[in-house]
């Protein structure tokens, strides 16, 4: 018989003394966590991205529990998340209209002029370093090398033709890509505005021409055109304010250039939804 | 005895006989001068003629007030065809003013040689130099007369003159003082005199020797007994000012300080040589000394150019190409830059121009690091180059500053060694750029 | 038989822990990315085996050895690690907060650690004295600290190296180094006889 | 109750602890030298993470959470002492072959892993099915990464010769070195069909990153019990009910 | 413009070397011992260092096709390793053996961690050690002419220690060669090891190409001298016999297994010497020089983290 | 504190039944383990000393190497058949536990391994026949290890590859032999 109590008893006895230790220990030492922290991580999108500025998802949700971040500093995430989290930790989210990325650029190797042969890193950031902002005749337009391709976590961006192509259905309008760009020609800009001024080129009609056959010449047709005063010249660039467009799309169609692009156009709706994903 | 030098280093072939014995040569151009309003660090200069203006040699014709500047002059009589947009060396399409050349050279009468300049207040001088324009020749075209006013002028212990001329292939420095060197000593007495507690030190590499015994020859005839000439290792990046203040003085100082918190002011040969022809003969910066060569070229000459030519009637003023040309370089092989088109013009950082054919222009396939150290031990600034490397191509710019990137003077050294052909000096371009664009961000939010 | 000098090299060296005797591998390959983290679960694996080693030799020794209940070395070993550990972790919490940032969190880990427990059994099978028992621990989380120092070394740098097929990167690859660290370290082999 | 093929299918591809959670390492490792050691240890293991499940999902309802580590390293330590008893009793080749390693079957970190993420969860029944997934998968994994090793480092597989009597075994395989290598290519290859059957099925590259993800703090498995366990690697019912 | 001109970031020169051209020049520094192998070892030893190269190229070649890589075989670093790995078998070795343990060196040891330049440890070595372990008994078999001999470190152990007063089995009357004979290499060994001669020569390429420094092989080569010296064996002796010359000539000099500054080498090489020197005099093997530099590759992160150069300006 | 009550409590009910369970376990398993033990104990002698029928344990006496770590004495009836010495030996992965039997006269009767720590293919080789079969039925002061096939009755040719674990065996027996030489010589020649 001993040989089943005194195991019992020693074991029991183990077990009632590191019982006792530990529930006092953690009576008398208890530190709170915030459950929410998990809570808030668990509905993130969880890409890692870093475009809220904090190193991860982690950290995103524990700056969000503390209060020292807007809910919606998430870019990635859809406005439902966003009102998720909002619910989460108690407070009104601020969700804005989503925004998408969009290249201010036509100048498609076709398009352009190539005046030098480039040798290098084959990055745009890099490329963009040498002389001229870039081995493109235009110094403002898309480098086409990829490095917004390569950047965007959601594998929106595929190069096509030495110009970047966004996938709208994938960008979340995180905007890394718009921060790595050297050459600041991509923009985000609200899902819901159709038409944009595809061109990145402050310069004078005859320079651009030289370079690129679709870039804004600066006519101002479109500002005449526009019904609603929407577009004004930026240094003979033509710049859509989209608070005040409506979508009516005159403009694109007066362009004498067709550096305007309206995202309802069939062409370019095809070629931006079946872009193979890179 | 050893000639001092600093740590680490490259020594490329320096192809400097293409034109060591070529005496300059003047050129005065035909066709029409473009001068970019950007043509120093620091504020841009605003145009101040219109079309249609007629201008004479040494005419102001670009001027911003900002205290970083320096005013543009024209180099040639004439009229004003355009200010418009340019291609200019940078690559760029930038304001430049035109100038239709008359070819008759007139000079605006105002430019004289400052009255009584060896005996009135040297600070007179500031002012002298920067009306004429005077920018750093050594390559950052940094404006002179801002570099000649630290704040205490008396913890300027050495006035050194950056002779080392250590790019391959360029010549124009060393045929200066071949040719002209009273001006250069006596314009280095002119500063001295600015800075009394200085003395003046010129530090040549000694791989020119007749530069050397020239120059020790004039500070003899001109009893200059507080100027010292130094000759140096022949060794690439000898001429960066940090590696020359090691050399000459011993002292090294941090990214963030200027050599002035050291004690120094380097300048270079032409710099010192324009100071004194701007303030004893009246004559502004309108020209410069240029190294045409490579060995694409027929006949390299070392020309003395009227700021605004452009490079094709320079080269063919040279004879020419002889073979196609891959590369066309303003500047040296090391840290030039390299021009897409001819059609742009002399400005006043530079230096020489190369063109090289595809067999010198190296143009090889990049490959994996093989982690062989040489980029290490030639970085004369102690960085790790291929670590850096890694870093920017995985685009952690953090990583960057931390590992001390933002050190680099993009010398280029170690991208020269590299077996495996790595464009590192590139990439580290990127990271300093970028770095500074986030911190100068995070600095304005 | 082997003098304590000669137990502690070969338990850091010759049998090391992981790169010989397998123990521990999980937090030396979960742990060992980055180099911080990796001297960080080193002391605190030091820390515990040794704590670790002293109560599991008493208690073997004191209360099973003479009631004859030797069976029970598995239970209650763990028994006194995990409550040890957790008694550790919830007090550092409290009262040392630095110290549990840096230390702290590995502490969870290391319940789990074959190697607290693998050197308790060694001891008892070695029939070690207290003091050789303690050397060997020392010694053989000291190994612990030094092949995860090692592999963290490595993973830093090549961590980012997009050259790695994708299948490889991450765990795998971190299976293949200590291999490949195992083959050196069978160096040692014979050293100590 | 859930679907039991479905629970053990799970445990031995879905979630196989050795080839994607990556845990148990030191058995997976050190008794792989054999397939009939690794056979041996996997059944150890199973008939331990059986038991411990089935007790664990009894008693989860009567367990704080303040003492829920040391409640469940009990009971599974328990078992691995039953286990252990046996085997000294009925097997004892294999209790000699298995060494230290049978007692470690209690800091085996899939068992408590199992314990923490599944059967503190759920019923008994499933945890039980759970238990013999995850000790199949074990088992499975460990026989067939100590066949390997067995084949190239000694010639046999279960001891019977397979390679011809030509080739002279290369011992490394069945040494520490390889047992590290063969388990880390092994790791590879599983992933790398994985990648492809996912671009098969997608038609894309795949974007296969959890991976990746498993090399941190995801990928040590000790995750479950360090309390960062990933909603994505424990296998709750809104999951399951997903999956099916 | 006729022709577009090239615009690229500065500098726009290079020095005259390359990757291939570096591996052309180590296989080059390689031919003395190679002949000096075939000279003292026959025909057997040259069919041996085929078999190796051309098996480390073709298992490059195909993994890099497999793995849908970049071609890089023209760069010739698995020449080098195959030659290497060949240079480090005994004359004897079945070319089957030496096959598995060229694709382990390729393969496992270098591709898996991305090729060239991101291996941690030095791929014919840890090749050669996966044999040594697999196959010891082959790899320490020295058979010249049918005839079993004994390697000078063999013989130096044995003459260090009686292993509890047995007699080897050497043939009677074994002495140690002769210091001349073993500086030319007419000893038992490997193939590429045993003539120090033919090895200082291809050091001597090595250093006036300028494709290694100094440092590493002096450093490792007097601190084994000196060390095995204070452990009371012959120091002098010792420093020609085994694999010493070759591993501090050509494999501790690796320059992806080594550290970057001539400091962390230093310290590297001054590693593998004290490790080198313990395996001998105490050691399981006769010979340690590749387990050490093996060791110590192990190590060249943490040396290179914590040799960095200082940064021009900035205080120690 | 009626928190800590409970906790404790719920972990000594945990504890107490695992003991209970445990100790039941035991119980069952605690004579099949001897009974196991036993055996294995008994065919190792039974091997190693062919012909004996039954086994008594002596007391050691003074071993200066501390290397026997247990002496029986084996009998067939009253007749004395030889000892059986468990000698204790370092190898090249670790202590080597040896059973050697020793006959009458002094000649090596049988050698088991009990534990082996050596690489498998290498010093594993000791336990096969081939290896051990070397020593049967030799009376030898001392037994040498050589490489080559051995023609003489002292040596024993080393298994290939494993000098160490060869030299191990052979010093084991060695112990063995000089133990009985010293001790039990006389007896036996009795
Ligand atoms: C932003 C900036 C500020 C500078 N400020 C000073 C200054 O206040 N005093 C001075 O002596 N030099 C100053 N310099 C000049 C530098 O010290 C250095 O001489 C110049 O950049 C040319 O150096 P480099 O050709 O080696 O690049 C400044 C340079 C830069 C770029
Ligand atoms: C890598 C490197 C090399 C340089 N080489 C020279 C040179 O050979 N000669 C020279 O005058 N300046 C050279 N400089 C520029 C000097 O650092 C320094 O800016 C200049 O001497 C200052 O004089 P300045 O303001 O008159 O140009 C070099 C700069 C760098 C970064
Ligand atoms: C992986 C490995 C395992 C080894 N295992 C043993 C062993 O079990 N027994 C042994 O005596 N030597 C072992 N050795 C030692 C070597 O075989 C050693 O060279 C040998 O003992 C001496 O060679 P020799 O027996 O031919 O004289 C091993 C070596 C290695 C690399
Ligand atoms: C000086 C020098 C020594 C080398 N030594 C070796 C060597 O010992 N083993 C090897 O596999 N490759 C060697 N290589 C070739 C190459 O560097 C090696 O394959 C790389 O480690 C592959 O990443 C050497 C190369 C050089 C330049
Ligand atoms: S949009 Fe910008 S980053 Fe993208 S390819 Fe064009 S230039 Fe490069
Ligand atoms: S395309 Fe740009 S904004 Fe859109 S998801 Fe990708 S990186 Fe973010
Ligand atoms: S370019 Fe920068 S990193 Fe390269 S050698 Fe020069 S200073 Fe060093
Ligand atoms: S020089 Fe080139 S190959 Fe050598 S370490 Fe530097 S980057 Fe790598
Ligand atoms: S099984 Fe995970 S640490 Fe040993």
């Amino acid at each position: 018989m001993t040989g089943i109590l005194y195991p019992a008893l020693i074991m029991g006895g183990l077990g009632l003394i590191f019982g006792a230790l530990l529930a006092f220990a953690s009576e008398k030492f208890s530190v709170k966590v915030d459950p929410r922290q998990a809570e808030v991580r668990a509905i993130l999108p969880g890409a890692n991205c870093g475009a809220c500025g904090f190193p991860g998802c982690d950290a995103f949700a524990e700056a969000v529990i503390e209060g020292t971040t807007e809910v919606s500093g998430c870019t990635a995430a859809t406005s439902e998340v966003i009102e998720e989290i909002a619910a989460i930790i108690g407070v009104e989210a601020n969700t804005e209209g989503p925004k998408v990325a969009f290249l201010k650029c036509k100048g498609s190797t076709d398009k352009t002029v190539e005046n030098c042969k480039y040798e290098g890193v084959m990055d745009c950031r890099q490329a963009a370093i040498i002389p001229g902002k870039g081995p493109t005749a235009c110094s403002y337009g898309c480098l086409g090398l990829g490095t917004c391709a390569e950047v965007c976590p959601f594998d929106a961006i595929c190069i096509e033709n030495g110009l970047a192509i966004i996938d709208v259905e994938k960008c979340v309008g995180c905007g890394i890509c718009v921060e790595q760009c050297p050459r600041d020609v991509l923009m985000l800009v609200p899902e819901s505005a159709k038409v944009q001024v595809a061109c990145n080129s402050p310069l004078k009609g005859p320079d651009v021409k030289k370079a690129c056959s679709v870039g804004c010449i600066g006519c101002t047709i479109c500002v005449k055109a526009c019904p609603v005063q929407a577009i004004e010249m930026v240094d003979s660039l033509a710049v859509i304010d989209s608070s005040k467009c409506i979508n009516c799309g005159i403009c694109a169609l007066k362009c004498p250039v067709k550096c305007i692009s309206d995202m309802r156009d069939k062409n370019l709706i095809a070629k931006t939804s079946k872009a193979p994903s890179a | 005895m050893r000639l001092p030098s600093f740590c680490g280093g490259i020594h490329p072939p320096q192809n400097k006989e293409l034109t060591v014995n070529k005496e300059i040569e003047n050129y005065l151009p035909t066709g029409e001068l473009v001068f970019p309003m950007a043509q120093n660090i620091g504020a841009l200069n605003e145009p101040v003629v219109k079309k249609g203006d007629t201008v004479l040699v040494g005419q102001k014709i670009g001027n911003n007030n900002a205290f970083v500047s320096a005013p543009i002059l024209s180099s040639v009589s004439g009229t004003v065809k355009d200010v418009g947009m340019r291609l200019t060396s940078c690559g760029m399409l930038e304001t430049c003013v035109v100038i239709e050349n008359d070819e008759k050279y007139e000079k605006d009468l105002s430019w004289i040689p400052l009255p009584n300049y060896e005996n009135n207040d040297p600070k007179e001088y500031i002012a002298r130099i920067r009306e004429a324009g005077i920018v750093g020749y050594g390559g950052a075209t940094f404006p002179t007369a801002v570099k000649l006013t630290p704040p205490d002028p008396k913890c300027i212990k050495w006035l050194i003159v950056n002779a080392a001329e250590c790019e391959p292939y360029l010549n124009c420095d060393n045929r200066l003082m071949i040719e002209e060197p009273g001006k250069i000593v006596k314009g280095l007495k002119l500063l001295m005199r600015l800075f009394p507690e200085a003395v003046g030190v010129i530090g040549i590499e000694s791989n020119k020797p007749e530069a050397i015994a020239v120059m020790k020859e004039e500070l003899k005839k001109q009893n200059a007994f507080k100027i010292s000439l130094q000759p140096l290792v022949v060794k690439y990046p000898q001429g960066a000012e940090k590696m020359l203040i090691e050399a000459l003085t011993k002292q090294e100082y941090v990214m963030t300080a200027l050599p002035a918190d050291v004690g120094c002011l380097v300048l270079n040969v032409r710099t010192v040589h324009q100071i004194y022809e701007a303030i004893a003969e009246g004559l502004p910066s309108t020209t410069r000394v240029v190294t045409v060569t490579g060995d694409a070229i027929v006949n390299p000459k070392n020309i003395r150019v009227p700021l605004g030519t452009s490079v094709r009637e320079l080269i063919e003023f040279c004879g020419g190409f002889k073979e196609e040309p891959a590369k066309i370089i303003s500047g040296g092989p090391m840290m030039g830059i390299t021009l897409r088109s001819m059609e742009v013009p002399v400005v006043k950082g530079t230096s020489g121009i190369l063109a090289l054919t595809k067999k010198s222009a190296h143009l090889k396939e990049e490959f994996a690091c093989i982690r062989c150290g040489r980029c290490v031990e030639a970085c004369p600034m102690g960085l790790l180059p291929n670590t850096l490397n890694k870093v920017v191509l995985l685009r952690d710019y953090v990583a960057f500053e931390e590992t001390g990137g933002l050190n680099c003077i993009e010398c280029g050294s170690c991208s020269y060694v590299c077996p495996a052909n790595r464009h590192l000096t590139q990439t580290f371009r990127d990271g300093k750029v970028t770095v500074m664009a986030i911190n100068r961000k995070a600095a304005g939010k | 038989m082997m003098s304590l000098l000669a137990l502690f090299i070969s338990a850091i060296f010759v049998n090391n822990i992981i790169l010989s005797r397998f123990l521990g591998c999980c937090p030396f390959l979960g742990v060992s990315s980055k180099l911080e983290t990796a001297k960080g679960m080193g002391i605190a694996v030091i820390f515990v085996t040794v704590m670790a080693s002293l109560m599991t030799w008493s208690a073997y020794e004191f209360i099973l050895v003479p009631l004859g209940l030797e069976y029970l070395y598995t239970l209650s070993f763990i028994l006194i690690i995990a409550a040890l550990v957790q008694f550790v972790e919830i007090v550092l919490k409290k009262l040392q907060p630095g110290l549990y940032k840096s230390l702290g969190i590995f502490l969870p880990l290391i319940t789990t650690n074959c190697a607290v427990l693998g050197v308790a059994v060694l001891n008892m099978n070695e029939k070690y004295s207290l003091l050789q028992s303690l050397v060997h621990a020392l010694g053989a989380s000291l190994g612990f600290l030094l092949a995860i120092i090692l592999m963290a070394g490595i993973r830093e740098r090549i961590e980012t190296n997009q050259n790695i097929p994708k299948c490889m990167r991450g765990l795998p690859i971190a299976l293949i180094t200590a291999g490949l660290m195992s083959i050196a370290f069978m160096g040692f082999i014979g050293i100590i006889k | 109750m859930r679907n039991p093929l479905k629970l053990i299918k799970n445990g031995i591809f879905t979630e196989n602890p050795i080839f994607v959670f990556v845990l148990g390492l030191c058995p997976a490792l050190a008794t792989t030298s054999s397939a009939t050691n690794g056979f041996g240890m996997g059944i150890a293991a199973t008939m331990v993470l059986m038991g411990s499940n089935v007790a664990i999902s009894a008693i989860r309802k009567i367990i704080p959470d303040e003492i829920r580590i040391p409640a469940y390293i009990v009971v599974i330590a328990g078992f691995v002492t039953v286990i252990q008893l046996l085997i000294t009793a009925y097997a004892p080749t294999l209790d000699r072959s298995l060494g230290i390693f049978i007692p470690l079957i209690v800091v085996n970190c899939i068992i408590l892993a199992r314990a923490e993420a599944f059967a503190s969860k759920n019923s008994v029944m499933d945890s039980l099915f759970d238990g013999i997934g995850m000790g199949l998968g074990f088992t499975l994994a460990l026989t067939f990464v100590g066949s390997v090793r067995e084949l190239l480092g000694n010639g046999t597989i279960f001891a019977f010769r397979i390679m011809p009597s030509a080739y002279q075994p290369a011992l490394l395989f069945i040494l520490a070195p390889g047992g590290f290598i063969t388990l880390g290519i092994l790791i590879a290859l599983f992933r790398y069909i994985q990648i492809r059957k996912e671009e098969c099925a997608t038609g894309e590259d795949s974007a296969y990153d959890g991976w990746e993800k498993l090399g941190g703090c995801d990928g040590c498995g000790l995750n479950a019990v360090c309390g960062g366990g990933d909603s994505s690697v424990t296998c709750t019912e809104e999951n399951k009910e997903a999956d099916a | 413009m006729e022709k577009l001109l090239t615009v690229s970031s500065s500098p726009h020169i290079h020095a005259d070397q390359d990757t291939q051209k570096v591996m052309l020049w180590v296989l080059a520094a390689l031919v003395p011992s190679g002949l000096a192998g075939v000279y003292f070892f026959g025909m057997r030893a040259f069919v041996l260092m085929l078999v190796c190269v051309i098996t480390c190229h073709l298992s490059e070649f195909v993994w890099q096709k497999l793995a849908k890589q970049k071609i890089t075989i023209n760069d010739c670093s698995a020449a080098v390793t195959g030659l290497l790995l060949a240079y480090n078998l005994p004359p004897s070795m079945e070319y089957w053996k030496a096959i598995i343990g060229c694709i382990f060196a390729i393969i496992v040891v270098k591709q898996f961690f991305g090729g060239i330049g991101c291996n941690i440890v030095n791929p014919a070595l840890a090749g050669r050690a996966m044999m040594v372990v697999s196959w010891p008994v082959a790899m320490t078999t020295w058979t010249i002419d049918g005839v079993s001999k004994a390697t000078p470190l063999a013989l130096l152990k044995l003459g260090g220690e009686t292993v509890g007063g047995v007699s080897m089995g050497m043939p009677l009357g074994t002495k140690l060669p002769l210091l001349y004979d073993l500086f030319i290499g007419n000893v038992a060994g490997c193939v590429g090891e045993t003539s120090a001669l033919a090895l200082l020569i291809g050091f001597a390429i090595l250093l006036y190409k300028g494709i290694i420094k100094w440092q590493i092989p002096v450093v490792y080569i007097v601190t084994v001298g000196i060390l095995t010296a204070i452990f009371g064996r012959p120091g002098f002796y010792e420093i020609f016999a085994g694999g010493l010359f070759i591993g501090a000539i050509f494999m501790a000099t690796d320059y992806t297994t080594s550290p970057m500054t001539t400091k962390g080498q230093v310290i590297f090489a001054l590693g593998c010497g004290l490790i080198t020197a313990l395996i001998r005099t105490f050691g399981g093997y006769p010979g340690g020089v590749s387990f050490s530099i093996l060791i110590m590759n192990v190590t060249v992160p943490l040396i290179d983290k914590f040799t960095q150069p200082r940064i021009f300006g900035e205080a120690k | 504190m009626s928190k800590i009550f409970r906790l404790s409590f719920v972990l000594l009910l945990i504890t107490a039944v695992t003991g209970i369970i445990l100790g039941g376990v035991q119980t069952i398993t605690a004579e099949p383990i001897r009974l196991t033990k036993e055996r294995e104990h008994r065919e190792a002698l039974e091997i190693t000393l062919p012909g004996a029928t039954e086994f008594k344990m002596l007391k050691i006496g003074t071993d200066p190497k501390g290397m026997i770590k247990e002496i029986n004495i084996g009998t067939a009836g009253s007749e004395l058949v030889g000892y059986n010495f468990n000698v204790l030996t370092k190898g090249y992965g670790g202590l080597m536990e040896l059973v050697v039997g020793i006959g009458k006269e002094g000649q090596v009767k049988g050698i088991k391994i009990l534990v082996l720590n050596e690489t498998p293919g290498l010093g594993g080789e000791a336990t096969a026949p081939k290896f051990l079969n070397q020593f049967k039925n030799k009376i030898v002061q001392k037994f040498d290890v050589i490489k080559t096939p051995s023609n003489k009755d002292t040596q024993i040719q080393a298994i290939s590859g494993a000098t160490i674990t060869s030299d191990a065996v052979v010093d084991g027996v060695n112990e063995a032999v000089d133990f009985w030489n010293k001790n039990f010589k006389e007896e036996g020649a009795k």
